[in-house]
């Protein structure tokens, strides 16, 4: 039965089920960054995560918010590039924002995934369009707050988020990249999916998975 | 995929393996993946930190020594390091003036590097300044991209602040003098294959037999463009056109660098030299120093990049200021 | 094939303009393909001519000026150069107290050399002695064919009579330390890929995705043994365990050398030096010096090959003392 | 109509005929030289002969002892490798044992023949069935020694010595080499024809060709 809120122990399936998708797309993830970057996304993710949880069974978070800033501090600390600071912002951010909650409803996921983002925009500078991650989390942020508005369930949010994520990554493939490493290419940059906003995407994917779980 | 290798995993701690055996005169902190000096330099001289992805070797480690680098940060292939390493770095070489942190301009590294010099801001009264490298005129500019790749030019900016630091530059100064240095560098590389990232297993892009990319970085990111297979004067060509079109060089002495992607052997480096020096005598540029060889590398990419560096005096008595590290060596 | 030269035909001659723009301290005779130093040595020291096909670089031209080569031949790629050549050499370079001839034993060198030798002996009143270097242990010794081929160690005896040359050492003397080198050192080679000569315009040999050759020369020659490939560390046992069983370094002081062959990037190279060692160590073997790089290539095949030489300490200050040249330089 | 001896102009349309073989050929003797050896023979081969052309061209001999001993004298400083010792000492060889004779008849241009071949050993210490270019040149030489002994024509003799070269170079196939790079190979080796072998097979095709034309 699908719960009404996010505890401890649902974020940690979070990070396991994250773990494992993205060990399982290391190749995928690694393809599109072929096309247009240099061919260590998966790689960077797939590390990563599995950096995140082999800390987290390490030294247990007591709460939600201690969880978001280890998996937040991991992931700076063991990934470099540019996953590792703006997912490792990402989450400080996220744990920053949750504080010491024992339960997240729908409207305080929200605002901790928005404070999330807020983090790898304050750090990475992109705007919407520009073919970055944020061109999945913006929509998915945006569909979250509506569905939230009208009064939706979490898992449900959390489905709409997925959905718009994944179409935000759809969406980068024509785009000509103005940040990160796609930028090089030019126009040659149009027409292939920003790795970052597939792993994105996944990312979201495996929390609307054990949200309904 | 064919390589010298135990594990793709393992290449980036076996590697710094390698450089502790081979260079008595380095230490590798292993646990940091930070090669420093044996010996540090000497107290009250601001210390200089480079660092990136591994792969573009001898960069930043092998420059790691007297007149160059106090420390070198290694991340994984093609991935900036962290900024845990990059601050172990930072702390281990102060010498008390202060630390200079050398960045070629890319989103992952600049982000990794800012991260570490909050870090440092906040826990440590060490004072950091940063320099960044933006050299790659296959880049537009734009206040609106990431803009420009640090490539070739970073050594060049390496081996001359490393020169004024051990001649006691201090932090302001050495800022001065990368200012001038980005100011008169520019790059442009080309690749006759790709580079094949060790975790990734297969090339990173496919190129015909006929055809190179021009317009390349050092991450075995495609190019600007894909143009026929020239001749190496056609190349020579290729990569000086769009540097003279950025910048006019015309009457300078410059510093050349003929650098090799890391799969292309010097005969060939050799003979893009003479093609380089050519034109650049065509075009009324005086070359005033030269260096031919791989020093900014793209793992096993077959192709080569020109550097110019428009050199006043000062930084041609700097160029040619003694060092000794792996990957330049001379006047001691 | 693709390559950063003109033409399969122009690729000696282009490439001693590259060889000669980029350096000032050498200066090229490219009439009779000839890299020299710009300033000859003192007067009264024996001189040291070397040369071979192209394709080696930096061997041997980049071992030319101070405390190693006086003077280079440059052969048509993997071709000998010819007695003419050597002749022209010779006499430039002799500084009234003879010249050494330094040949990797190949049925072609030799020969060419020999020939010169008799030309000098019959037209010329200067005294050419000549020193082989057989180092390659992948080929079987025996009266009865060419002998062993000689690859690594050629660097390290022209370092080492280069400095004993610059030191006084007259023709006996520097004859008698090249047996000792010879006699003390042993190499072993690998291939990932094949080479591809320019004129032949397709690799040399096919290898398959999962297969490597062992006990390779320099000259893109298939090897003795093709295996499967294997992990670096698996590598480094491939090619230490044929030189130990033919010489007994244990306990010894060694130099040793990991060599790229040209296209394999130095990332690679370290790593391999790792394995190598830490094998060393195994056998309690010393690693006195090291070097690890590309000095003696084959074009543009991945590989590498690993030279040992048990160094006594007259070898070893030898080694240390001062060299100036674009492939190898320290202590000036 | 065939003559009965060689003279220079024959000499001649020999270095000419064996230039266009050379060239001809230079792929076939460098494919041979990639298999067992460093894929330089053909080209050694094309260059040298064509050098020789030219310098016989520009310095015209006016007996065939001195076209022997330019096309020698070239060979040796065009050349390098083993293919400029080799074939620069048996042209040099030849043209000594010619002097200053008008014309050949077949058995002076044996013994020619012979006093090269004696140069190639004398310089490369190669022996029968070493896998070189000696194993098609000792079998040419019996075979025109017989063929004079017998009374044959020049033409006929020669016939029977480009015959037998070509016999040898195919022999070569199964030997194990011990001269030249190929030795490097040991069991290796076998399997595949040498290359100098090959060359000297088209060098004897050559003359019998100029001679029956
Ligand atoms: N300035 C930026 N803001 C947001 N995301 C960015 C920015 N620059 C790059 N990215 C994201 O990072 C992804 C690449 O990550 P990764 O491959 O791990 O790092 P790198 O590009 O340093 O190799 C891109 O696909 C993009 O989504
Ligand atoms: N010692 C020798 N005696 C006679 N012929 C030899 C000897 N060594 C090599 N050769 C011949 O030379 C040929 C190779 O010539 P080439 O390819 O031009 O020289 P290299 O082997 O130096 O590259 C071999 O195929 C062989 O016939
Ligand atoms: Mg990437
Ligand atoms: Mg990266
Ligand atoms: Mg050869
Ligand atoms: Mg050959």
């Amino acid at each position: 039965m699908s719960p009404v809120t996010l505890d401890l122990a649902r974020l940690q399936q979070w990070m396991t089920r994250f773990a494992a998708v993205a060990e399982q797309n290391k190749a995928y993830l690694t393809a599109l960054d072929s096309a247009i970057g240099d061919a260590d996304h998966g790689t960077n993710m797939a590390r990563g995560s599995a950096a995140v949880l082999a800390k987290l069974e390490a030294s247990p978070p007591s709460t939600m918010g201690e969880l978001g800033k280890t998996a937040g501090m991991t992931l700076v600390s063991a990934v470099g590039g540019s996953a590792g600071p703006l997912y490792g912002t990402f989450f400080l951010r996220l744990g920053a924002s949750i504080g010491d909650a024992a339960e997240l409803d729908a409207a305080t996921l929200a605002a901790a995934l928005r404070a999330g983002v807020e983090g790898i925009v304050a750090r990475g500078k992109a705007e919407a369009g520009d073919k970055t991650m944020v061109d999945a989390w913006l929509p998915a942020l945006a569909a979250m707050d509506e569905a939230v508005a009208s009064g939706a369930s979490l898992v449900d949010a959390l489905a709409a988020a997925r959905d718009a994520a994944a179409a935000g990554r759809d969406a980068t493939e024509p785009l000509v990249a103005r940040k990160g490493r796609a930028s090089y290419l030019g126009e040659r940059s149009a027409g292939h999916i920003d790795p970052g906003a597939a792993s994105t995407a996944l990312l979201l994917d495996a929390l609307a998975e054990v949200a309904a779980a | 995929m064919k390589k010298l290798i135990n594990a793709p995993e393992a290449v980036l701690a076996d590697a710094l393996r390698g450089i502790e055996a081979a260079h008595r005169e380095l230490r590798v902190d292993h646990e940091n993946r930070v090669i420093l000096r044996a010996t540090p330099k000497d107290h009250g001289t601001v210390a200089l930190v480079s660092g990136g992805g591994s792969g573009h070797e001898p960069l930043h480690g092998g420059f790691v020594g007297f007149g160059m680098l106090d420390a070198a940060c290694a991340g994984e292939v093609f991935t900036s390091p962290t900024p845990d390493q990059m601050q172990a770095a930072t702390a281990a070489v102060d010498r008390g003036a202060g630390v200079l942190h050398i960045v070629k301009n890319y989103t992952g590294d600049i982000m990794n590097f800012e991260m570490a010099a909050e870090l440092a801001a906040a826990e440590s009264s060490i004072e950091v300044r940063t320099v960044i490298v933006a050299d790659d005129v296959a880049v537009q500019d734009s206040l609106y991209t990431a803009g420009r790749r640090g490539v070739g030019l970073t050594v060049l900016m390496e081996k001359i602040l490393g020169a004024a630091a051990e001649q006691g530059y201090d932090l302001d100064a050495l800022v001065a003098l990368a200012d001038r240095v980005n100011a008169g560098g520019r790059s442009m590389g080309m690749a006759l294959t790709s580079c094949t990232v060790p975790s990734a297993g297969a090339p990173t892009f496919d190129l015909p037999e006929d055809e190179m990319e021009i317009g390349i970085g050092i991450h075995g990111e495609p190019g600007r463009h894909r143009v026929p297979l020239g001749s190496a004067a056609e190349i020579a060509q290729q990569l000086l056109d769009p540097i003279l079109a950025d910048r006019d060089y015309a009457g300078a002495p410059v510093i050349v660098m003929l650098n090799g992607m890391g799969g292309t052997p010097l005969i060939e480096l050799y003979l893009m030299f003479g093609e380089v020096a050519a034109l650049l005598e065509k075009h009324g540029i005086t070359v005033a120093r030269s260096l031919v060889g791989d020093y900014i590398t793209s793992l096993d990419m077959a192709g080569c990049s020109v550097t110019l560096l428009h050199a006043d005096d000062e930084m041609l008595s700097l160029w040619d200021a003694p060092v000794e590290t792996p990957g330049l060596r001379w006047g001691r």
